[in-house]
Order: structure tokens, then C-alpha cells, then sequence
């Protein structure tokens, strides 16, 4: 069982909430969802819409078709009728004229709901006033009504719309309540026309409803970061103001800075002083950063970046999706330094992947740049409570602060922070280490990190730090570098990053009744690349490359770094996100066709 | 910090401990060297030991500073000490906290957060090596270089005003905003120490001769111009600051401007209840219990 | 005939100076000279030095053993003396103690100059006082004491003396003139000891003796240039104080802004004026700069951005050499934009390349980048005269205003900036275009320039930028995207970029003599990148990459853009350059040896 | 520009041509709205012909803008319009250029142009939105806004200080600075078009509220606080003038101060003999002769 909810309205009128709430009840309801959002960069007024995808497995993706299109005003059944499946319902306000449609789609359920009336007699019942003022009323009538026609038990929609309306919305709960069941009994008539029902699961365990943004924000409190900054960017906002409403109860300092060149400055001041320090941003942001992620790569600095990408070039589409950044994240910043660069595949990945990145940041002293995408950090979905024994906390060769150790300050020490040691990792301490000190420079340095133009020390300095990539790609796991799914045997491999992850997988099972099968290797940590151990899958199959960007960055790379070329290319670059069934049918005529691009844009 | 420690440690703070081994690479006659000797000795007097400060300096002549200091000397990017620093400061309270800066780093790429600072009162302090050019790129005109003046290497005389930094930073406001004279040393070191133990965020201006590249702001011109604030100014009065500061008959140094006012590490801990003791650098080594966030997401 | 020549001294002591003037006399005798500057990031007193290569025909680099070494200070002695050939020569100051130097170097000669006697004999003459205070005197005598030893007649070096002291130095031209030739005559004694002789040579023609930020800045002159932006900063900012000394005579407007953010959307609001503009910076500023470049990526602006490569990263060494930003410029920036990056590979390419990039940035309306490199940007070299009829202007689909033409305020029309047409170059319009208006806006955009979110907009505008890079490659000719060099029938094939051109020409040379011969491709169009082209090249060839960076950037872009691996790589990453043997000794290496990675680190 | 052609535009021009066809999207209430309409009576009743003219925006709700106007629109970075619309007005003098900025984009993260324009004094005219908060990015606290002000998406209250345009430009070196509020059309359009007749820089501060996000500076809180300049004001003191910016019992609109000094433009004509008629935007199309260039090279 698995079906698509879509509902949509003016921007800044509640469909965000509603959306979530219906997501919410399912979950109760002990469904499995996968929520994704569509808005515009404005505050008020365009049209957003959200489609989430329910079922009683667990959902990797959302689907393009509509089995259940939930409307308020005309302009949400005007865009998205035409995706409505057969067989599929319809609700909309009845005093909208829906001849017209009705025409077009003659093989789907139209609900009508009495919006106005409902919310008068609310409205008169609760003393409530104007009813051209409680409109936004509509947003849980219309999440009742669904409700009802799934035969979803109103107490789960009851449920969330009590976690929603608390605190200082608590006084709307009531009025809510009541409309929404008003509209649930008005919407049982139509029960017996619609195929989709949902009883009630017991799944037996807690699990959590999440988005990626506040799975990153989880990943760093685990890990024992304790300092945030952030400058206000769509979509990585959210990060940080999730980490704002806990900071107290994690002692969490969370700074917004006055652009984000200081907040990248001011996380690495942090980390100097030993704190697991962040910072998170999108495309425009990342670019200011640049030149400081250089001095930390220079600085030997663990600084955890995370690049929440959206559309791009410059402004682009602030709150679109796309994975543009990945050869900037690899390449930016003048000069050569070491960096690392991880892609979580889906959220809880967001989750693991981030609590990870600090030990790697670390062990390794260096910036590590997390790439999610909008399609990731705005997403919500159901997954398994997160697992902290996963986590382990390794903070390489840092040296603590000993506090019995008998120093005056006549014993004084200049610490060797650069020393040359044969694994190319120096000890590490810091600032305000008791007996002793060091310095940092952007300039090339000697072991105490003073300036030095010397061309001797310059070759070992630079080969020192820029060894530890290889160092790094000896030493992480596997597991940690790729994910590899799908059938070995096959002829076929599929080559891949980020959030289209879970495309592939709905796609592999969907292709896999089809008898079609292949191997798919999801790429982790991208830089430093693990060459020999991804031409391994590569040899002797046929290669194709799933990426939403234009140029097939991450198959650039694994050219550059193997010298085997891809075969066939899934490529998007609308700024919407790839939908189950599109990636279904890109896959096939991969397969099957001979087409080399294959050029996506399905989606509103 | 432990008292006792402290008393053990404040015995032992020799003066000349300040001064690092690294060979100084300053022109001879360049007022950094007064500038280096004040903040030095005014560590010294204040018997702040070496391991607790930290010095974060931006890039030019004056970025050299903190390598000829034995403190922790952090030499940032261009413009940026003072996000560096504050970073620092809020990560690790205890650490006493310097920022440094040329007037190019501070006053042109770096007066975005030299403006965003005043808003926070971060307690620290903030000194600019005023030479009215770019020293270490060979002397291009800065911002605090008067319109049509024309130093050695400038093709035709300067087209831009200075700006004002004693105005912009009471604008901003800063708590602590003084000004001062890099061959005083010991005007300038007394100034130095009075802003370390300031509450607050200070910034210290020195006026600062660079007689390879800065030919117009020679010490005369300087010695002809400058005059030391009554000690009876009135620190108190935003509008007497500026005014004085807008003198262009005199230079005035000395302390323009001092109030008191919560510090950005104060305002944190009405925010965090255990902060500044449980700061962010005082990291545990195990996962921290994520349940208290997880509550509104579990199903 | 062919020698080196070095000079060294305190900084800001008056070497640089007196390099010069040695340079210029030579080639006032009709010879050719290349010279190197090695500085610190100093202003006075770090050990500067000058290597000065000397021929009668053309020379491409410079050498790292020294045939006459020009001290008057000890520590350049110790710094240099090792480098000295046999039968080579010192000029020393006699008071210093040159015993330990001769036992070490017996087979040198050795010419003691009494600087203090000269110095003193001239003060006396002249009435100038104090002798500590005009030491740096000592430059004039010394190059008067080279120039005598290697019977460069007198003429040259007092020529040059008339064109160094002039204006406001002209008073110290005579007792400089005079010191000078106090030596030239003590010298002359030692002239039969010693094997290099400089006979005046008769060319016939006008040639340049020039820098490469001058040819730079005078490429941009020629081309119709006439808005230069820049913040201050090694080694870039010769090039716009030379733009700046000579703005009056070009209505050249030079603004210094207050950072490189600034400088390159001054630059960018000035193009769009229709004015050719450009900025030029070095490493950091360049990092600075990114977010801006999207922008005239997204709104097709021609700028011409110059970045004047230096150590890295971060601050890095940065007075000294490096190619290390050619991925960084490529791929820097977020979200994926059209650009064009070139690298000329001398000093005379500096100017014709730098003039050119102004109608490929017009052309294909988007940002240029020019990757030169400390080693083009801070060396002098005698070129012949620039030829500007091999520059023509080009000023792409561009509408000049018509004056003539009949509008009234009410016929304003909008101008479709960004018209979807065929070749995907849309014609374009300057701000203040009588009667027409249109808009531009770094979010994704409609036809107008109108922010558009559409997805089908989006797909297509998107493609209609990066399309362009497709029409650079097709379009552009091969002797602007390449330049061969040495032996087509040769099994090796070495690739290299910028600044390593004149060495491996003169290695090539060298070789030639041994019996090894290879083919050279010089790549000066990077990106967009004629893989098809280079490929040719490529196959059944033994690769050798030669760059001066730690991971072998152009043949990592060359792999990925053609799936061809390279077998050997020469790399150097000590910032400093390459020099003749050096390079020679390497190619052998590579070619003979089996040895992949040859690292370099020759030069102090 | 050609007085005759000039006539016949001035005849021809409609106050309602200045609103593009691009459909508003701000919040019902926004004071933007108010800003547009002064911005587009401004240029009707200067006559200025629209394609003379040159809107450069930032980022934010504010840097929309242009895109409503009917002039050449140029929505440049988040916090760098300055920059851009300077690099115009350098190449073309004859345009007229009207910069545009929220407060984050003005006085947060575009501060430092701000500050360095003021050493500059183009002739151009600069408008903040000025509404105390992020508005495109949800209500985070901007610059502008108070100490403890805790607007709807606030998590906590502000922990910043804000900082005082008006005294920032005064003593950044504007030499036309102002205030207005964005629902006083009639101020507003009046003040814009002395701005934009005044050679050089002016700065004009617009109280913006934004009804969304900005849940304590509502039109409402405003109307309490406002008060209009009184008509003798003298506009020539910057003391005065930053004394009423500092003024917190009121918040007093019209023009604080207003001087004259000689624009960027005739700076650039001292060094340049043939500026502005020769500016960098009437390009050549044949190369330029590069013999004078040369001359110190010829060997
Ligand atoms: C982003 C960036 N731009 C430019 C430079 C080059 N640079 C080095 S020092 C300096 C100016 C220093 O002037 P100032 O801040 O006044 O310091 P001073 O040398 O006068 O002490 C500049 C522009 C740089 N290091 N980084
Ligand atoms: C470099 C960069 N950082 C962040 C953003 C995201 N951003 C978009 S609008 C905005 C704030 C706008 O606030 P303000 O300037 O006050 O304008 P308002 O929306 O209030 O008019 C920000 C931070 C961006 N576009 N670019
Ligand atoms: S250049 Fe000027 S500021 Fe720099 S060290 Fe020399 S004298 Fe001092
Ligand atoms: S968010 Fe605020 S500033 Fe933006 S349009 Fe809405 S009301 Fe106006
Ligand atoms: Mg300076
Ligand atoms: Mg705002």
C-alpha cells in the first residue's frame, strides 16, 4: 500500500502546517512517510504545495502522481489536477465551479467541502467573528476531511492538531477541532467511492518524524559540537534556529553572524579553543566562506561546514533544489589544502553523517564540508529513532589540558603545533593550554607556525598537509566512503550522491518487477575520492551517472581520479527534485535506450 | 580560574617572558615597535600569563605582531581578526582576548565587522595601527588617509576622505573607544591596559608612523597635532567624543569614550544557563543524550 | 652565447633598481635578457635577489647557476656562492673577509670592489656628507663594476643611470654616475681573468624590456579597456599602479576599492555600461571575489577578471610563485555558470591574450578569467615591440544606441536581455540604451530579466548559458586554445600551462643536443576545454605533466574531460619557478627514468 | 545629454509609466509598498526618463524592487548593490542611479561598502528598507533592531544592540543623510527627490514595517515615536545632527544633514581632463594606440 498526498495554497496561509499535520496523523497512524516541499522566495501569497507519500513500508521518495489532491482554492486545482491518477480524489471548496474539470478528469473522486459554511457555524459557535478572518481554518477542515476519506482515525488528526496548536496557539485548538470534525462526518458519505483506507498499525517502536535540517542539527549535538554560527540563507536556516530553540538545554552557543564570512571566522576561532565548532549555510554564503576554509585548511583547523545547496548559479533559486556545489566544494578556495567532503544520501544519513564529520574534522585537522540538498534538509520523513551507540566520539590526537601537570610560567613552552611527524598528523592542543603556546599563520609556516619562506620547509609543509588525503582514504571504511546496493550480478552500474539516493532505491525495487536489475553505488565521501576502490565497480559494467545538476559533476570527478568514463547520464536541473516514477522510466530508457543524456523536468 | 593558581602564576609573569624569539622585521623608525612594546609590557604589568591571551591579528605589517609575542598568536586573513577573536572569546571565556589590526584590515575590508562588533560588546580589545596607508603592499592610500594627500607612492593625491574612526565606533557602540600615539609607549600601554580590564569591547586607535611609505604623516606632522585629552573629559557623553573627534585642528588621544554595559558573554548567559562555565570549548568525549531534541519529532 | 647574472641585497635597499638597470643596458646593447625577482613579504631588509639571464637571442627563462654573482652585502654572498659555475665570477666588497669563500670556490674569480672608498671619494666630490647615508650607492657601483668586467661598454649602463634618475631623482644622477664609473675603471684590470664579453649588438629594431603585469595592464589598454578595479595586493597590484601612472593620457578610470567584493562589482556595474572592464587580484582577493562572478555568470556580463597566481593557499607565500588556483578557477563559485579561462605562457602572451580575453568575454557575454602566475606577472624579459594589428576589437551582439532613432518615452520597450535565441548569445543592450529598459537579477530569470521560478524556464535558460561553453569550443581557433610545440613524430608528449612555457622551450632545446626530442602542448584556453583537440595529441604518447603544483591540476582536468591518464608528472610547489637545468634534468629524468612523480625544489 | 531631446522627453513622461507589469509579491500591509510608489512619483515628478535611469538592489524583500520599476532594473547581491550601482555611475555619469537595500543588506553585511561609499561621495541617491528584521529569510533580528526586542521569530530576545544609521553615515562622510517612513508617501517621495537632486551621496533610512515578521515595530509603535524634523533644523552640523539620531524618546524623520562637497565624479575629472565626457562606458571600436604606454619600455 502506498499512496500520494498533495495539498496546496498561497504561501504564508498554513499549508506548511497542514501538510505536516496530515504527514503527523499517518505516522500515528503507524504509516511510514516522505514529505516534500515546493515554496517560492516570497513570504506571502505564491503558490506552495507539499506531497507526501505514505505507506506502510518505508518511503525513500515522493511520487509525481497525485492519488489524493486536497484544495482550498481554485489555483492548487488548476496546477496539479492534470497529475491526479485515475481513481484518485479530489477535495476542493464547493463553491469553486468544477464543471470544467470535472470534464477533464472524468475518472476521478470530487470531493466537495463546504468550507465557508463550516467555518461560519464555528465561527458562531466559538464567538469567533469575521469569518473572512479565520480562513486559515481551512487548512485543518481540509486535513479532516482527508482523513475521513481514508478512514484514518480522526483521533490521530486530533493528535497532531493538539501538538500544533499549543502553547500560545492553544486558544485555536478548539474551533480547529470542531470544524475539522464537522468536516470529518460531512466526508464519510464518500468513503465507499474511494479505494485507499488506512487502519491503524502497531509498529512496536518510536520512531521519529524529521527533516534533514533538523537531522544535521541532531547529528551536531550528539557529536558534541557546542557552537553554532549561522547567517539567515534558505534552505540551511532551519538548522540553526532548531539548534537556537534547545541551545539552553545543551549549553549550545549559537551566534548569527553579520554575514558569513564572520560566521565562518568565528567557527574557527571557536575551534581553536577545542570546541566542535560549525557553521551552515547555501551556495551564496559558501562562497563567502571560501577564503577562510583556506585558512583553516592551511591551520590544520576542524571546522565542520555544511553547504545546505539549493539552485544556483548567484541567487538562483533560493528554494529550489539542485546539487550544483560539489566541484566548488572540492575545488574553492585559492591554493591547494586538504578538506573532506561527505554527501548524506538521505536523512538519517543527515543525522550520521554529521555526527561523524567532527571525528573526521579531528583526526584529520581540517575543514570537512557536508553537502546536502534542499531536496534533503527541507524533506521530512519517518525513520527509526536515531541510534547514538552508532556514535562514537574520536578526538584524534588532540592533547587535553593535563591540570596536575607542574608548570610555572618561567617552564613557558612554544608547542610544536606543525611538527613533521611520519603520519603527517601533528598533536594538537589548545588555546590556553596551561605552560603552553603556539601560533597559526595563513602564511606558509615552520612547526611552531611562524612565517617562513623558506623552500625547504615549504615542500614539507604542504606535502604534510596534503598527504593526509591519502591518509584518509587508507583509513576510513568502506562504509563510510560509499553505499553500495542493488545486484552485484548486474551488468548495469548506477553512480550516484545525496538525496537522490532514495529515487534509485524506489526506482531499483519498481525495476526489479520489471526485470530489470543493477548495481548502485552511492558515493559518501566524495573527496578524497577512494579511486581503486570504485573502479572496481566500474569495470566491465555499463556506467550511468544520476545527478541534479547540468554538468555531472560527480562523474567528472571519478574521471578525473580513475580515467573511466560514464556511459549513459540521468541529469535535472529544474529545480525540482526527481520523482519516483520519472526516475522509474530515466532508468529504463538508460538501460534499454540508446540516448546518452537523458534530461529530466518533470515537476511544478 | 583557580585563585590560588592565579597568585602562584602572577609572581612568577616576567616582563621580558612577553617578548617572543622571532627576529622583527619592521622597518627601522616604524612606529609598530612602540606598538609592540606597549602591549607587551602592557601584559607584563597586568601579569596576565602568556597561556590565557590570545592575540589575533589581521594581514599587513602590523598582522606580524603576534608572532613576535609569546602569548597564543593567531595571524588570521585580511580584515577578519575580530570574527576570529570573538569566536574565540565566546568558545573559551577564560581566555584573555586581543584583536589587531592595520587601518586597511580594520577600517576598509574589515569595517563591516568592526561595525557588527560594537552591536555584541564582546569583552576584548580591539587595537589599529593607524598609518594612513597600506604598509605592507607598499603604501597605498588607506581609509584613514585625508583626501588629496599625497604619500610617496601615490600616483596622484588621494581621492577618497578618511573616514573617522573614533565617530564610527562610538556610532557602533563600542564601550571603551580611545585613542592613541604609538611613539608614547607609555600613554599608549596605560590605554592598552585599561581596556584589557575594561567590561567590554574597546577599541584603541593608534596613530602610527610609517616612514617608509606614509611621507605626509610624519612624527613632526604628528607631534605638531597631537594633544592629549583633558583628565577631566567627560567619557561619558557620546556627543562630546564625536565632537572632539571631528576636531581637525587637533589629534586628540587619550579615552574618548567609556560606558558599561552588559557583555556579549553576559547576554549568553541569560540565554544558556550554565554558560560561561560549561563554555562550548570544554567538549565531552562521549555522544551527548539527544533526547531532549528529538521530543517533538517522536512518533 | 648565453649567462646569468644574480644580484642580492637587503630589501628596499635599491636591488630591484639596480637589476633593472643591469637588464637595460644589456638590452640597450642589443641582447636579450630575462629576469627573475625573488622577495619576501617583507618591506625592508629581508634578502632580495635578482637572477638576470643574458643571451644573444632570445631567452624564455632563467638559469639557476650563476656566472657572475653581484654582491655588496656578505649574507648574499653566503646565500649565493654555491651556485656560482666554475670560471664564473663574484664581485665582493673588499672589506669583507673572502678567505673561507676561496678556499671553498677555488675556481671562481674573485673581484673585491671598495665600495666605501668609491662612496666616500664621491661624497667628498659631490658634497654629500655622511657616507652611511648613501650606501645605496653601492647598487650603482656594482652593476658599473659588472658592466666593466664584461666590457658592456659604459654608454649602456649611463644611459639607463639618465633613465632611472630622472625627474625628482635627477640630482643623484651625477655622483652615482660618477661612483659608477670610479669602478668601472678600478675593473677593467680583471677583464682578461674573465671569459664573458658583451660587444655591442646591432638589431635594427625597437624592442621592449617589460614586466607581465605591465604587458597585462597594456593588453587591456589596447583592447579598449578603460575600467580597472583592484584592492592592493602581491603580486597584482603593478599592474593597475601602471594603469593608474598613465590614466590621464587613456581616460583610463583605476578605482581602488575598499576590498575585492568591491572591485569586481564595480567592475561588473561598469560593464554592464558597456564599458570593458576589468579587476585584477591575486589568490586571496580572487576567493573574495566568487560570489560576484556567479553573478555575471547568471547575467552574462563580460568582465575580465585577472588573478595574478601566488603561493597558497590562504596567505601562502605571497611574494613568491605557484599555479595552484586553475581548478579553483574553473569550478569556483556555487551552482554552475559559463566562464572562460586562459593562461598565457609568457610575458608577450600576457599582453595578446589579456587583449583578447575582452572579445571573448563580449563575445560569449561572460566572465573571462586569466590565470597568470607570479613567475609571467613579477619577471621582466626583452620582447619585440607588440604588434597591434594582431588585435582586432570584437564586440559581440552587441546594439550600440542609435541615436538616430525615432522613440518617445511613451514607445519605451522592454528589451528582451536574455532572448531565447538559436546560438544562445542574446543581443545585448548598454544600461542607458536610448528607449529601451530591462532587468537583470542573479535569481533564475525570464527573457526580461524577471525572476521566473518556472521549471521549463529554468531548463532552458539554464542550458542556454552553459550551451555557450559548447560555442567556445567549436568557435574559438585552435591557435588560441593551444600552442604546439617541438616534435609531432616524437613518442612523448609533454602538457603543461603558463608560466613553465619558457622553460620547457629552452629545455626542449637543450634536449635536442642530448638526442631526446618531444612534443609540447602548451594549453592556453583551460576552460572551456578542447578535449577532441588535446586528445590527438595525446594517444600513444608517453604524458608528462609539468606544473608548478603539489596535484597536478590541468592534467586532472585534462583526465576528466578525455578519460586519458597521464604517466609522468614534474611538480614543484617550493614557490619558486623552474629554471633551465633544473628542467632539463627532469624531462631526461622522465622520459629516461621510471620514476612517475618527479618533485622539484631547486632555488633559494 | 542633449537639451533639445531633452525637452521632448520631459513632455512625454507619465507618472504611471515608471510601474512595470511585473505582478507585486510583498505581504499585504508591507510597507514597501509605500517606498515603491515614492520611488516612482520621485522619478515622475523629476521627469527623469526611465531608460536615464539605474536601480541598483540587494537581496531581501527590498531588493525586489526594481523589477516593479520600468527603469533598467539591476538586483545585484545581498548587500552589495553599492559597489555595483558605483561601478555604473563611474562609467556612465549621465545615468541616474538609485541604490537600494534592506537593513541586513545595508547595515549588516553591506555595511563596509556603506562605510567606504561615504569617503567617495558619488552622486547617487542609497534607500534602506529599514524594517528590524531578515524579511525574505523569516524574521531573523537585522541590524536595526534593539537590544531585548523579541519579534515573532525570535527564539529568544535580541542579544545584539542596533546600531544608528544616521550617525554612521554622518560620520562615515555622506553628505546628504535622511530619514522618512514608509507610509508618509508624501515625505518619502519629497525626500527621495531632494536625495536624488542633491550632488553627491545621500542616505536615506525608511522606517519599513513589516507586518509579518516584525511583530514590535508595528505602524502603530511607529506613529507614537515619529516626529518630523522642525523646518529650521540646520542640515549643515553633523553634531546635531547625530544628537537627534541619538535621540531615543523620538524618532525623528526629514533630513538630518546635507552639505556640499565636491562628487567622486568631479574628483575623477581633476585626474581624468577628459571625464566624464570620455567615461569608460563610450568604448572605442578600434584599438587604442598603446605608444604613449610603451614609452618607458622601448628599448
Ligand atoms: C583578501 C586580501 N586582499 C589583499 C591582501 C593583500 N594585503 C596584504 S597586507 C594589505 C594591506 C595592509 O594594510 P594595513 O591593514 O593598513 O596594514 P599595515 O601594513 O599598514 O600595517 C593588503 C591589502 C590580502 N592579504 N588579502
Ligand atoms: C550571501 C548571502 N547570504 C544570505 C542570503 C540570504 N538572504 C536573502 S534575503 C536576506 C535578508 C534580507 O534582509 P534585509 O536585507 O533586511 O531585507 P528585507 O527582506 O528585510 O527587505 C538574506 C540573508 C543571500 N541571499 N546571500
Ligand atoms: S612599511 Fe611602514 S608600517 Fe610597514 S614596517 Fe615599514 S615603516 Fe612600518
Ligand atoms: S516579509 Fe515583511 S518586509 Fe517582506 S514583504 Fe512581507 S511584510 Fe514586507
Ligand atoms: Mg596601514
Ligand atoms: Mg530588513
Amino acid at each position: 500500500m502506498k499512496f500520494t498526498f498533495v495539498i496546496g495554497g498561497p504561501q504564508g496561509m498554513g499549508v506548511d502546517t497542514s501538510a505536516h499535520s496530515f504527514a503527523r496523523a499517518c505516522a500515528y497512524a503507524g504509516y511510514w512517510v516522505f514529505g516534500k516541499r515546493e515554496y517560492h522566495s516570497n513570504i506571502t501569497g505564491e503558490h506552495s504545495y507539499f506531497t507526501i507519500t505514505v505507506s506502510d513500508k518505508q518511503v525513500h521518495t515522493f511520487q509525481n502522481n497525485i492519488d489524493i489532491l486536497a484544495t482550498f482554492d481554485e489555483r492548487t486545482l488548476r496546477f496539479h489536477i492534470a497529475d491526479v491518477k485515475p481513481h484518485g480524489a479530489v477535495i476542493y471548496d464547493e463553491e469553486i465551479d468544477i464543471t470544467k474539470y470535472k470534464t477533464e478528469k472524468d475518472n476521478i473522486l470530487f470531493v466537495p467541502i463546504p468550507y465557508n459554511k463550516i467555518i461560519k457555524e464555528t465561527s458562531e459557535k466559538f464567538g469567533l467573528g469575521d469569518i473572512k478572518k479565520i480562513q486559515v481554518m481551512r487548512n485543518s477542515i481540509c486535513i479532516f476531511a482527508t482523513a475521513s476519506l481514508i478512514e484514518l482515525d480522526s483521533g490521530f488528526v486530533e493528535k497532531t492538531m493538539e501538538y500544533i496548536f499549543s502553547g500560545k496557539r492553544k486558544k485555536v485548538l478548539e474551533p480547529n477541532r470542531y470544524a475539522g470534525l464537522v468536516a470529518y462526518e460531512e466526508v464519510k458519505k464518500y468513503r465507499n467511492k474511494f479505494h485507499i483506507k488506512m487502519p491503524k498499525i502497531d509498529l512496536g517502536r518510536e520512531r521519529l518524524l524529521i527533516s534533514g535540517t533538523q537531522a544535521t542539527a541532531l547529528g551536531k549535538i550528539a557529536a558534541g559540537c557546542r557552537f553554532q554560527t549561522y547567517y539567515p540563507i534558505t534552505p540551511a536556516t532551519e538548522e540553526s534556529e532548531f539548534l537556537e530553540s534547545v541551545a539552553d538545554q545543551y549549553d549550545f552557543v549559537v551566534i548569527q553572524g553579520e554575514d558569513e564570512i564572520a560566521c565562518i571566522a568565528l567557527s574557527i576561532g571557536a575551534a581553536l579553543t577545542g570546541a566542535r565548532a560549525s557553521t551552515s549555510t547555501s551556495g551564496p554564503g559558501f562562497s563567502l566562506m571560501m577564503e577562510a576554509i583556506g585558512w583553516a585548511g592551511m591551520n590544520e583547523v576542524p571546522v565542520v561546514v555544511v553547504n545546505h545547496q539549493r539552485g544556483g548559479p548567484s541567487t538562483g533559486l533560493p528554494t529550489r533544489h539542485e546539487q550544483g556545489d560539489l566541484k566548488f566544494a572540492i575545488y574553492g578556495g585559492h591554493g591547494e589544502f586538504p578538506r573532506i567532503v561527505l554527501a548524506p544520501g538521505d536523512i538519517e544519513e543527515a543525522f550520521y553523517i554529521t555526527a561523524s564529520a567532527f571525528n573526521l574534522a579531528e583526526k584529520y585537522q581540517c575543514p570537512v564540508i557536508i553537502l546536502e540538498d534542499k531536496f534533503i534538509s527541507n524533506s521530512v520523513k519517518t525513520v527509526d529513532m536515531f541510534d547514538l551507540s552508532k556514535i562514537k566520539i574520536d578526538r584524534g590526537k588532540t592533547l587535553q589540558p593535563d591540570n596536575k601537570s607542574n608548570f610555572t610560567d618561567t617552564t613557558l613552552k612554544k608547542f610544536k603545533r606543525f611538527e613533521l611527524v611520519d603520519d603527517n598528523i601533528s598533536p594538537r592542543i589548545f588555546l590556553g593550554h596551561p605552560g603552553l603556546i603556539f601560533w597559526n599563520t595563513g602564511d606558509e609556516h615552520d612547526e611552531f607556525g611562524h612565517i617562513s619562506e623558506d623552500p625547504y620547509n615549504r615542500l614539507r609543509m604542504h606535502q604534510k598537509r596534503m598527504r593526509k588525503l591519502e591518509k584518509i582514504i587508507e583509513e576510513v571504511s568502506v562504509e563510510e566512503k560509499i553505499s553500495i546496493f542493488g545486484d552485484k550480478d548486474s551488468d548495469v552500474v548506477i553512480v550516484s550522491w545525496g538525496s537522490t539516493k532514495g529515487g534509485i532505491l524506489t526506482a531499483y525495487e519498481n525495476l526489479k518487477d520489471m526485470g530489470y536489475k543493477f548495481l548502485f553505488i552511492q558515493v559518501k565521501m566524495i573527496h578524497p575520492l577512494d579511486a581503486d576502490l570504485i573502479s572496481e565497480y566500474l569495470n566491465g559494467r555499463l556506467k550511468i551517472a544520476i545527478e541534479q545538476n547540468y554538468s555531472a559533476q560527480l562523474a567528472g570527478y571519478i574521471t578525473e581520479k580513475t580515467g573511466i568514463k560514464f556511459d549513459k547520464f540521468i541529469l535535472k536541473w529544474t529545480g525540482r527534485p526527481i520523482a519516483e516514477e520519472e526516475l522509474t522510466n530515466a532508468i529504463k530508457n538508460a538501460i534499454t535506450g540508446n540516448q546518452k543524456s537523458i534530461i529530466l523536468s518533470a515537476g511544478l | 580560574m583557580d585563585t590560588k593558581e592565579d597568585t602562584k602564576e602572577k609572581k612568577d609573569t616576567k616582563k621580558d617572558m612577553y617578548r617572543s624569539d622571532v627576529e622583527i622585521d619592521w622597518c627601522p623608525g616604524c612606529g609598530d615597535f612602540g606598538i609592540l612594546q606597549s602591549i607587551t609590557q602592557a601584559l607584563a604589568e597586568l601579569e596576565i600569563p602568556p597561556y590565557k591571551t590570545a592575540l589575533f591579528s589581521g594581514i599587513g605589517c602590523s598582522g606580524k605582531t603576534p608572532h613576535f609575542i609569546n602569548t597564543y598568536g593567531i595571524h588570521t586573513l585580511h580584515g577578519r581578526p575580530l570574527p576570529f577573536a570573538i569566536g574565540a572569546k565566546m568558545a573559551n571565556p577564560e581566555l584573555v582576548v586581543i584583536a589587531i589590526s592595520g587601518d586597511g584590515d580594520a577600517y576598509g575590508i574589515g569595517v563591516g565587522h568592526l561595525v557588527n562588533a560594537g552591536r555584541r560588546n564582546v569583552n576584548l580589545t580591539y587595537i589599529v595601527y593607524n598609518n594612513g596607508v597600506y604598509g605592507l603592499t607598499k603604501g597605498q592610500a588607506s581609509p584613514t588617509l585625508r583626501r588629496r594627500a599625497q604619500p610617496k607612492s601615490l600616483k596622484y593625491p588621494n581621492i577618497n576622505d578618511n573616514i573617522n574612526p573614533i565617530s564610527i565606533a562610538i556610532s557602533a557602540g563600542y564601550t571603551f573607544v580611545a585613542r592613541s600615539f604609538a611613539y608614547n609607549v607609555k600613554h599608549l600601554k596605560e590605554i592598552i591596559k585599561q581596556s584589557i580590564i575594561h567590561r567590554g569591547l574597546g577599541l584603541i586607535d593608534v596613530l602610527q608612523p610609517c616612514p617608509v611609505f606614509n611621507t605626509v604623516d610624519t612624527r613632526e606632522k604628528y607631534l605638531e597635532k597631537i594633544k592629549i585629552l583633558p583628565p577631566d573629559f567627560p567619557t561619558d557623553s557620546p556627543l562630546k567624543a564625536i565632537e572632539k573627534a571631528l576636531d581637525t585642528e587637533h589629534l586628540w588621544i587619550g579615552v574618548f569614550f567609556k560606558i558599561e554595559k552588559d557583555t556579549y558573554e553576559e547576554r549568553y548567559s541569560e540565554i544558556l544557563k550554565n554558560y560561561p562555565r560549561l563554555s562550548p570549548s570544554k567538549v565531552q568525549d562521549s555522544t551527548s543524550d539527544i533526547s531532549f531534541a528529538v521530543k517533538n519529532f517522536v512518533i
